[in-house]
């Protein structure tokens, strides 16, 4: 038995982490925060010469089809340093036509997003509660009509991979007519939302798989936002912790009061065990099919509250500078804000593992 | 027990209705003028009844009445019914004026009491500094004696409304060779001078209710000092002689749940408005049960106010209790949200028209974690509450630094 | 405005607990608890000689004809007590015959009943979930076939109130033919359970009222759960607090230890709000009767989970001794149980007060 | 990653496999004699094997094999599918040979090891005293060495199985004169002997697994003592050299968690199976949730353990997490259990056949409060994890028992 990354995997991480420390210190992720449209291309490029963009991918394409627990442990550190990079919509595009597209279509359309050079996003919120294969009702025909809405990086990925009626897959190129793309505000701006209108928009169908392949790219994507919150939350437990050993008030350090200091001890038990929780979920995408849609769903809806409430008790351990624009737990609360909505809310996924187990 | 206000007090309220009917909005003679002016004329007639600046002498500006929360509880009840102004709100009236009632020279009385009633000049606080907390023994910026001048350097922070205020009072080291609380003094800063920089402070939500406060070589006249020099920090603890409004909290959060209910209404889960799903019904009336408690709990203490008999532990947990409900309700309002829940925060409008947008929640989700930390953190309050509240001993860390 | 209880509600409440305290204290209350049927007729005459058992019934009768807020602030102070005698029950019975009795019935039933000589109780619960007149199925007709579960003091009231079909009341005597009690066992043994086998048994109709004469009996029983609620709870914060400043460990009072103090803290501030809920909730009963059902479903729901929480909470405070037969921590434990349960779990009251609302 | 316990191991499992259909149950020559004597030969031939008394050397009985957690793990798993005994369970081998082998004279292992390992001699556990909780230092009872025997007078509480022990190893106060920690002794008592009164301790749940003792004038000889004199304390905290289990407790948690399942299915809320509550079932993942990360999290603690790596702060909040995990599936529970949520409590048999009853379950709801308390309290477990876990500084008050 050995339930623990291998040194490839620590090292991918260790290089994704330095490469952020170097290139998105907090003075560039303020800036990017800040920022009207928040993207780096020169940022994405410089990750995704890392291999990032394509660990999934098959290697004739220029991927280094790696496992999904790969693709997940590098969501572990983005989330940690709260990259402001479009990784998990463009890992679940990509992964959509490597699992779904034609050989032609992947010859075509891979290469360039396993490089990086071209970015691809998932379009597949309708309205409320509509991100699950069964739930798309867009009608999928030669062209499309009709609205997408919460779109990461709607205003600056190429392609968009859009989930239509049946649960079939279905890419539609940036350039293609009839598209308009809405900015929409949200709190999380290290990652952007947009809403798509498509009026007659070319689309091409991914039909070298059905339904299945969908539901494949949703339960990877429940996977990478466990990672992603695993991440942040373990790294607003250690700024928390750090703050605390540092911070002195009424002459005493204040991670010396013991109220305090049961708080952090608590924060710790909520967040560290789910560390396992995720690299598991993951590992069952490759390797335990048969209930690789429920675990997902499971690490997704608990990382995803744990990360929402480990943020409200960091920003309040942070005391008044936590609750600042300036400060920087507000950034990764606004990051668990995405999380728990992103793919559908702790409770659809709850909904969905109660299912799935036949209960 | 009788919930009606007894005969008395409705007769009171009557006056005050009618009072209100024939002065405001103002017409005929009382109309004539600007806005200010308008404003003025009835507050200086309310006072004139009785109805404001009732903690306040008469010499000061005040009407000067014996404290009656009752007869304060329907004024405000009234006031706020017929849109007509009361005191002006902020930090001003709140605790500047008390405490110059209680502690300040006459001169500091006559110059600022009245003016502060009647609007005619505002405060902000300079409490906070980066890095002193609720500990304000810590604080750093310093104030040197030169001259008839007291010459400030430093900064502030949390200070709300600074870019509006005519003056700030302040807490200020004097005395450095003096230890902790024993070097601070209260002084009186006028803002309208070269040396003080305002720079609004962004908060999480986007919006900016705080500033930043800088001085450099600021100056203030060395007899605007309130109590003796070193004396501040006692100063600062002047009891607030108010009459208490312990209601007033429990009123926003039952106006909060009607606009989480009317959100829930209006909002999704599953297919069909979310009012309807079992578990958010559920949860709604758990939030209630909560608000119900503080409210009636507010009733109890308004009752031992006008008794005169202390409220016991209950009168400690108020404001932590409301930071909990808070939580909560922010909580289940995210739930109610969905996937709208990471819509970008909107303007800070939890009592105005829009109440129930979802923006609004988003705002208010991040809110109640600033609410959790302004003024003394909850665990400052759990300490509290346990040792003045239950008569536990204090914990050895905190006694570190008497 | 006056907000609080008359000197006469504080002298009933003083009165009640300085009897308990001399006639039921800690070694008394053990030896009830103990017991295999659990009930001194004496105590209950006792307390009944101080009024207890006709507060709330006319005076014709023998009843002192105050208002339920009175009966609250006994329930309370028995509650404090974890007093061992059927007043719950029988007040709730007494109060059923009174209002839905005929001048004929009530003039023959509530004499015996005011003064405590006999004792009546309640059988309303069939199967789960039952409590409420809505959901009663026992068919009203000259006889009764079927049974009642959950019901107090079976084994030694004189007198069953039984929930009829369609919300109707009736009276069955103790003597009445084709009775057969089975005692149950339950957590809380300071208020047995049984249940009430009917066999052909006659019944008289209490037809003075209809169904609300039923609703009102459980509107004022919710209340005088939420307020032996209160007073459980608020005793348990209590000895928790004493507990705390008298223990040592480590060489110091366990008190002073920050942690405990916030643990305390908490306790303190879930229950303490909640008295004048309870008071509120009572007061409605007489003075609000447009908001009286949906109160009294509030404030039960809310104080019988506080008093859940706080048991538990209670329980760890004590350490060792607070888990064992022989500490006091345990009767309150299952009391807050009972209360919990009884005329329906906090759940059946949250959507009853849902559906109050008109949500 | 690699899930499966790989060819070495499944090859070990092979053996282990063949072993145990080779010899359990006894059957023709093994199986004469009563059933202890079968037991006793079982055992001697497992450990023949290497298969039980692995950590023990062989000279005192066992089978003296080199740390192995998978091995361990799968001897584990194929012995309970068989049905076959292990070593005796019980704080015997948990607890007291471990001590023996690292701190006991030569004379002390030979006579204690093996009888205890073969299950000969049962022990119980004397360190908790009335008043004396998480605090050892504070223990009463006293020792004196009288001629050349121990007397033992005090009382000690918490003892599981007591009645059944042959022996307790017990810390005792012999050196009145020095302070807290240092005037304990870990001493070894035969418990049939006069002046050993064994009570039995009844919990709230009506059962009674632990007991309480009375020391009156009981002996034991000199060298019963285990360690020098006064080093009793460091000697109760020697190091256990087990092949550490982490897993076994999630295992309980998703057996529990089964068991749970299988009571919403037979519950009714609303009229239908509570299984079809849309609350109920988000409360049930919820709950799997946490179960499933403290199982994987014992999966990678065994992956550490097996690479001699530190699990860090992980490691330290196994038995804290378990106890949040007990309270969360126990008020589960209760709303399952709905209107009979007030049962009395049944028998302790919560991994046996009637788990899913409801008597079992209030039980549970009670039992989960004494976990919490069990071998310390859970504050000084979140005191462990914030200053060894976490770096946070040692708190002021805890400072002072130094």
């Amino acid at each position: 038995m050995d339930f623990d990354l291998s040194d490839e995997q620590r090292m991918l991480q260790q290089t994704v982490s330095q490469f952020l420390d170097n290139e998105c210190p907090m003075a560039k992720l303020r800036q990017l925060f800040d920022d009207e449209i928040g993207f780096d291309p020169v940022l994405w490029k410089g990750l995704a010469e890392l291999g990032v963009a394509g660990i999934h991918l098959p290697a004739e394409y220029g991927g280094s089809e790696l496992e999904i627990l790969d693709l997940a442990v590098v969501a572990e550190t983005l989330g940690a340093h709260a990259a402001p990079v479009p990784f998990f919509s463009h890992a679940l595009a990509s992964l959509a036509i490597s699992l779904a597209g034609s050989a032609e279509q992947k010859k075509r359309l891979l290469p360039a997003l396993a490089s990086g050079e071209r970015i691809a996003t998932i379009a597949f919120s309708e309205e409320s509660d509509g991100w699950l294969p069964e739930q798309w009702t867009l009608a999928a025909g030669a062209t499309l009509h009709g609205a997408k809405e919460r779109v990461e990086a709607a205003e600056h990925a190429d392609l968009f991979v859009v989930g239509l009626a049946g649960g079939k897959l279905g890419v539609v190129d940036r350039s293609a007519k009839g598209i308009e793309i809405q900015r929409v505000e949200s709190a999380d701006r290290t990652r952007r939302f947009g809403r798509i209108h498509f009026e007659n928009s070319p689309v091409e169908i991914l039909a070298g798989a059905g339904i299945e392949a969908a539901r494949r790219v949703v339960d990877v994507g429940l996977v990478l936002l466990a990672a992603d919150a695993f991440g942040g939350a373990e790294k607003l437990v250690a700024t928390s912790v750090a703050y605390a050993k540092n911070r002195e008030q009424f002459g005493v350090i204040i991670g010396s009061f013991q109220g305090l200091k049961h708080q952090l001890a608590e924060m710790a038990i909520e967040i560290e065990p789910s560390r396992a929780l995720y690299w598991y979920a993951a590992h069952a995408q490759d390797h335990a099919p048969g209930e690789a849609s429920r675990i997902a769903s499971i690490a997704k809806s608990h990382l995803s509250e744990r990360y929402s409430q480990v943020a409200r008790d960091a920003t309040e351990v942070h005391g008044g500078i936590g609750y600042t624009w300036e400060g920087d737990t507000q950034i990764w609360f606004k990051r668990a804000m995405f999380d728990r909505v992103m793919l559908g809310t702790p409770r659809l996924h709850k909904n969905r593992a109660a299912d799935l187990a036949g209960w | 027990m009788d919930l009606s206000y007894g005969k008395e007090i409705e007769a009171f309220r009557g006056e005050v209705k009618a009072f209100l009917k024939a002065s405001w909005p103002p017409t005929g003679e009382a109309a004539k003028g600007s806005k200010e002016e308008q404003l003025r004329r009835f507050r200086e007639l309310a006072i004139s009844k009785g109805y404001l600046g009732r903690s306040i002498p008469r010499k000061y500006g005040g009407s000067e009445q014996a404290p009656d929360p009752l007869k304060g509880q329907v004024i405000q009840e009234e006031f706020a019914a017929a849109g007509a102004p009361m005191e002006p709100r902020g930090i001003g009236m709140m605790m500047l004026v008390p405490t110059l009632l209680d502690r300040g020279e006459e001169w500091q009385k006559e110059k600022f009491v009245r003016a502060t009633l009647m609007g005619e000049i505002a405060w902000c606080q300079g409490y906070s500094e980066p890095g002193s907390g609720s500990d304000l023994a810590s604080l750093k910026t310093r104030g040197e004696l030169v001259g008839d001048e007291w010459v400030i350097n430093g900064q502030k922070i949390w200070t709300s409304s600074a870019h509006e205020a005519d003056f700030m009072f302040c807490l200020v080291r004097t005395e450095p060779e003096a230890k902790k609380h024993a070097g601070i003094s209260y002084l009186l800063i006028d803002m309208k001078q070269p040396g003080i920089d305002v720079r609004p402070l962004r908060e999480m939500t986007g919006g900016a209710m705080f500033n930043e406060v800088f001085f450099n070589d600021v100056r203030t006249p060395k007899d605007w000092i309130v109590g003796n020099r070193g004396e501040g920090w006692l100063v600062s603890r002047t009891t607030l002689k108010h009459e208490r409004n312990s209601i007033g909290n429990a009123g926003q959060m039952t106006a909060l749940l009607d606009a989480l209910v009317a959100t829930a209404k209006r909002r999704k889960i599953d297919g069909r408005p979310a009012i309807q799903d079992p578990e958010i019904r559920r949860r709604l009336v758990e939030v209630e049960g909560y608000i119900r408690a503080h409210q009636y709990s507010g009733f109890l203490q308004m009752t031992k106010d006008l008794k005169k008999e202390s409220p016991g532990v209950m009168g400690l947990m108020n404001k932590i209790n409301s930071t909990h409900i808070g939580h909560r309700i922010a909580k289940l309002a995210m739930e109610i949200l969905g996937d709208d829940g990471v819509v970008a925060p909107g303007e800070r409008n939890l009592m105005g028209a829009e109440m129930d947008s979802d923006s609004t929640w988003t705002n208010y989700y991040m809110a109640t974690v600033g609410i959790a930390i302004a003024g003394g953190t909850a665990n400052v309050q759990r300490n509290v509450i346990a040792e003045r509240g239950l008569g536990l001993p204090r914990d050895v860390a905190a006694d570190r630094s008497k």
